[in-house]
């Protein structure tokens, strides 16, 4: 019986999924019935991933000594970065979906506009080649904390955050705006909606990937990484290139072709 | 019904009797054999130990793919056999002579237009003994076409025409065979009451009916 | 080195925004940009994502998923090709 | 002394809400998800009731047809989303880590938020009925155009759409969960050799979510934005029903399979264990699960043979559809081989079972005989189809999983339910089931989901039958979770094994209490050589009870001593 007790203390309890799982649904009630609501909703979301950083920072469900003598076939990865893994696949399978989605109903339509009248190519272009310098910068921020280097690391994620901002930005403040004033607008018509719906949901990933980054940035002021201890670097890492990834396809399809 | 039935239900009938009659039999070995080990195998007084893995031994595996070919073999005769089907589902109908009647479902009704503008609503005339290729399309939700006896059916999907082509049976005389047409999809509130009639009659009464119908077209009134 | 994928990625940006001005067939064109995309994307996931220096056997899973859309988009376009 | 300690805590824990809101713990994370599934059960067993009364009678007046329409949809969706997915997830919940001698599951944060998603999107969806204007009323395929806002302007249709992506967020990480437990949290010895099957059965169904959800998310993404933001993809002939259409069955043919394969790994759980035989031959049996799994993704488009696919398309997937039955008969062949030269004790959980064969054989074979394109023609839409998804679903998952509760309610509150009862439950179910649906077989001239029909069409007498087993089963099904429930008035009665079961869930110390993790976590073996299947090592004894855990000096985990005649 003593095991028992030993896993008791290890099977901990925390509020912070209730709540954001309320958050979630609150913020689609909201959609559906009183916007307000949604903001509230948002609020309480926020409360708990703040909740869900601060024992992320203070380490409150590190991991305890998990019993893995059998792990083929990956006996190299650690179940966070097969989970990370696992969850890049659901999130191919969703952009996938809408890509396949979009092209259907483009090559079903019998005209299209040309890229160039409805897209700013140079916006684009300066905007995917933000996103691949901000992928360099985590890279870097991952290698500096392998060598023990958290001053490179602040940098690099800094680096990552700014960048990842100014796409954001760009995209939002300056893009859409744009093309909003030239009337090429989510309901105005496939082309609109395909573009707003896909670059909007990419650009909420990025959002997402801000708030990972912050927090990782808050967590090495906090002296949370050392070069032994960084798979939260290395997996928020793998998630923004993957975004990036995203952005590869995103681009040509929207802007050039 | 004393009326004959299509051809299409006929053939259908025979292929469904013919996969019912194997998917049956299948069925009875299957529950045979559980009842048998079931009354055969019941746990007996005192004998109450595990009997070893018996997978361990050679020639299990085996059997399974043996099942799995007879099923094989099955199947694909079956699907040979549904090949003298496969005409009512094509769309081009083998017989070239044929007349095409454009279908337009809509919430929620169907509407009959045929080769020379006649318009009817819920209410399908044809003449007997006639291949009749029906250009199915809808204006607002996805409804089926769905003609119960002759046990063929079509999506109504909005902005596409589907194909479905029957042969009415022939009419001799002046009596009458009628048969349903029901919507299949649920298409709203309406989806209960969306059918329709089909009356199948002798040619010169098809023509007869044509012409009378013509006739209102021309007056104004009607279509 | 990563500096210089980079540098290639960015090079195979600014190679696709040319590719789209050159004259010639445009479908020949997007098939020319799709594959620089996927280029790029082959390159980060296996760089910047480091696949190369995994396990073989972790690319089973991204790999699983393209097949998967591939799937889809398959299916796709046989319904495209047909009623209309 | 011990024995009243786990009492004491089990009750300190049960009368805790504090600790059951907050739990990260598998096994209260996979009772709640039980208890919350038979809950939704109930919601939507009795829409279905509403309907067969509404069916009872021709040109009945019961239920108006907008009416019928939102019990038609809820009905559907609940069943088939918040009732048997969630049932299958909430036995794995609790079982898994136990059979894989895990301590828990790899994220149990993210598994306690999957779960709390989950019955936020379950409460939204039933919700949705009391918006202005109406829930849902397109039936659970939600087919495009119909569920635009052209066509379906109420609100209670968004917040179904919206409960939709909710509760694919819930199984998504559900399944990313599974996934890497499985893969990564096995204790020693358990091997993928030896992997217990309701285990594998479960990998298998969290493989297919993984794949099945997302696509669904994608297409609930555009309907959303269609509803909300005015754009057109199911309202304009570019995207419109077709497009659905493949998003949609590209989910919903592999949702069946997420529905059945759980069911399908219980029934070979309580076979091996009350036919005290391993399922017939191991190997194969897997093998040919995984290949169900496979193809099941390659399958969807027969659900669209009336669309007027082209024809070859629909020969290719008509030949897919054969396909699969192949591996998936192979499936059941192995479960019934299973009984062959056993030694049967037939209890509840063995009676639920069987009834689950029986149901799954003619399920599965009507399903065989809709993979014609020809006769599919004429099937599609009516009540044939209910007939047949409903004895896969109705009654092979709702039986199977029955089965898996009485079978492992021992484990989860060292109580056994009354057998008698039980067994007379059973009949009664069993029975009236068929009662139900059988009928269904012959109404192929009634097309499915509409309010209601005329005596002329003479299908009264069959509508008739069916409502009043509608009428036995459904109060059946409620005594039979009745039942388990009864059962936790007594004290704690049964012993540690009380069935004799040999996967690894069962041996090591008895821990039936609530919260803590199980001692059998950590537990392993150093098994010999040449040994297929963890049941097979277990049970060179006939019992299991003469295993015994100790904990080796590290604590992480304990070893298992192959203790006097383990080897033999």
């Amino acid at each position: 019986m003593t095991e028992d007790y030993e896993h008791r203390e290890e099977s901990k309890s925390t509020y912070a999924p209730i709540i954001l799982a309320a958050g979630i649904a609150v913020l689609l009630f909201g959609f559906v019935i009183f916007l307000p609501l949604a903001v509230v909703g948002g609020i309480i979301i926020g409360a708990a991933v703040f909740m869900l950083f601060k024992d992320g920072a203070n380490e409150k469900f590190a991991e305890f000594k998990e019993s893995v003598e059998e792990k083929w076939p990956l006996e190299f990865l650690s179940k966070e970065k097969l989970g990370i893994w696992l969850f890049l696949v659901s999130e191919i399978l969703i952009f996938g979906g809408l890509i396949v989605a979009y092209v259907y109903v483009r090559l079903s339509s019998n005209s299209w506009p040309v890229a160039t009248q409805t897209h700013d190519v140079i916006l684009g272009m300066s905007n995917t080649i933000i996103l691949l310098t901000s992928s360099l910068a985590m890279v870097f921020a991952l290698y500096s904390i392998r060598g023990g280097n958290i001053k490179g690391l602040r940098i690099g994620l800094i680096g990552t955050f700014s960048l990842g901002a100014a796409f954001l930005v760009i995209k939002l403040g300056i893009e859409w705006p744009q093309y909003y004033r030239n009337g090429f607008t989510i309901s105005s018509g496939l082309p609109g909606s395909t573009y707003f719906l896909l670059t909007g949901l990419h650009a909420a990933h990025v959002g997402a990937g801000l708030v990972a980054v912050g927090y990782l940035l808050f967590r090495s002021f906090h002296g949370g990484f050392t070069n032994t201890k960084h798979s939260a670097v290395e997996n928020i890492g793998l998630y923004w290139h993957f975004v990036d990834i995203v952005w590869m396809f995103l681009f040509p399809l929207f802007y050039l072709i | 019904m004393s009326q004959p039935i299509p051809v299409s239900a006929s053939d259908w009938n025979h292929f469904f009797d013919l996969a019912a009659v194997i998917a049956l039999i299948a069925l009875a070995i299957v529950m045979g054999a559980m009842i048998y080990f079931i009354v055969r195998y019941r746990e007996r007084k005192g004998q109450t130990k595990f009997i070893p893995d018996v997978s361990l031994k050679k020639g299990r595996a085996r059997d399974s793919v043996i099942f799995a070919s007879i099923s094989i073999i099955i199947l694909v005769s079956l699907v040979v056999a549904s090949y003298q089907l496969t005409p009512n589902a094509r769309f081009e109908p083998a017989v070239s002579k044929s007349m095409v009647i454009d279908v337009t479902a809509y919430q929620w009704a169907f509407n009959f237009g045929y080769p020379n503008g006649v318009n009817t609503l819920d209410n399908l005339i044809l003449p007997g003994n006639t291949t009749v290729m029906f250009n199915v399309t809808s204006t607002d939700v996805m409804h089926n076409f769905y003609l119960v006896q002759f046990k063929v059916s079509i999506e109504a999907i909005p902005g596409r025409y589907n194909i479905l082509w029957i042969t009415t049976p022939a009419v001799n005389g002046n009596d009458t065979y009628s048969y349903n047409i029901y919507c299949k999809e649920l298409c709203g509130v309406g989806h209960t009451y969306m059918d329709a009639n089909m009356t199948v009659v002798s040619q010169p009464a098809y023509n007869q009916w044509l012409a009378s119908q013509n006739a209102t077209i021309s007056s104004g009134t009607g279509g | 080195m990563y500096v210089g994928i980079w540098l290639g990625l960015v090079v195979a940006t600014v190679a696709e925004v040319v590719t789209r001005s050159l004259a010639g067939a445009a479908s020949l064109l997007a098939l020319i940009i799709l594959l620089i995309s996927s280029g790029k994307a082959i390159t980060i996931a296996m760089y910047y994502q480091h696949l190369r220096y995994e396990d073989k056997r972790l690319a089973i899973l991204p790999i699983a998923a393209v097949v998967g859309v591939i799937f889809l988009a398959v299916a796709a376009a046989m319904t495209m090709s047909m009623g209309m | 002394m011990q024995q009243s300690h786990q009492v004491q805590e089990a009750k300190a824990i049960v009368f805790s809400i504090k600790d059951w809101l907050t739990t990260t713990n598998h096994k209260q994370v996979g009772i709640l998800y039980i208890v919350t599934a038979i809950f939704f059960m109930a919601v939507a067993g009795s829409f279905g009731e509403m309907m067969r009364t509404q069916l009872a009678v021709p040109n009945n007046n019961f239920l108006l047809p907008f009416t019928y329409d939102q019990t038609v949809t809820l009905h559907g969706l609940l069943m088939i989303l918040w009732v048997l997915t969630p049932l299958g997830i909430g036995l794995a919940n609790y079982i898994v880590p136990l059979q894989i001698g895990a301590k828990d599951l790899a994220f149990p944060r993210m598994n306690a938020l999957s779960y709390w998603t989950y019955l936020f999107s379950g409460i939204m969806l039933v919700s949705s009925v009391f918006m202005p204007g109406g829930g849902p009323n397109t039936g659970w395929t939600l087919y495009a155009p119909l569920n635009t806002i052209q066509f379906t302007s109420q609100a209670g249709m968004t917040l179904a759409v919206m409960a939709l992506l909710l509760f694919s967020l819930s199984v998504t990480m559900g399944s990313i969960n599974f996934l890497t437990t499985i893969v990564r949290n096995r204790t020693k010895g358990v091997t993928w050799k030896r992997l217990p099957i309701f285990t594998w059965s479960i990998v298998f169904t969290m493989a297919l979510a993984l794949f099945a959800f997302p696509p669904l998310a994608a297409g609930l993404l555009l309907l959303s934005s269609d509803r909300f933001l005015g754009t057109v993809f199911f309202s304009s002939t570019q995207g419109g029903g077709i497009l659905w259409d493949e998003l949609f069955w590209f989910f919903g043919h592999p949702e069946v399979y997420i529905v059945v394969f759980p069911a399908l790994g219980v029934i070979a759980e309580v076979f091996q264990t009350f036919a005290k035989r391993p399922v017939f031959s191991r190997t194969a049996f897997i093998v040919e699960f995984a290949a169900v799994t496979f193809l099941s993704v390659g399958v969807w488009m027969h659900h669209m043979f009336t669309t007027g696919v082209n024809y070859s398309v629909l020969q290719t997937f008509s030949f897919t559809t054969l396909a699969i039955s192949i591996p998936f008969e192979g499936v059941v062949l192995g479960l019934v081989l299973t009984l062959y030269k056993a030694n049967i004790k037939l209890n509840t959980p063995m009676l639920y079972c069987l009834a689950a064969i029986f149901t799954v054989t003619l399920g599965g074979i009507t399903g065989v005989l809709q993979a014609f394109p020809a006769l599919d023609y004429a099937f599609n839409g009516t009540y044939f189809i209910v007939g047949h998804f409903h004895y896969v679903m109705a009654g092979t998952t709702l039986f199977a999983l029955l089965a898996g509760l009485y079978y492992w309610w021992p484990k989860i509150t060292k109580r056994k339910p009354n057998e008698i009862f039980g067994i007379i439950i059973f009949v009664v179910s069993f029975v009236s089931f068929n009662i139900l649906y059988f009928p269904y077989f012959f109404m192929l001239d009634m097309p499915r989901r509409i309010s209601t029909f005329s005596a002329a069409s003479g299908l009264a007498s069959l509508n008739l039958t069916a409502t009043i087993g509608a009428y036995i089963f459904g109060p059946a099904a409620a005594l039979a979770v009745l039942n388990l429930v009864l059962s936790l008035r007594k004290p704690p009665s049964s012993g540690p094994n009380p069935w004799e079961g040999r996967e690894l869930e069962w041996t090591g110390d008895y821990d039936g209490s609530l919260g803590t993790a199980t001692a059998t976590a950590g537990t392993a073996v150093d098994p010999p050589e040449n040994t297929r299947s963890s049941h097979w090592y277990w049970c060179r004894t006939s019992s299991c009870a003469s295993v015994e855990t100790v904990v080796d000096s590290t604590g992480k985990s304990g070893y298992l001593k192959k203790s006097a005649g383990v080897e033999s």
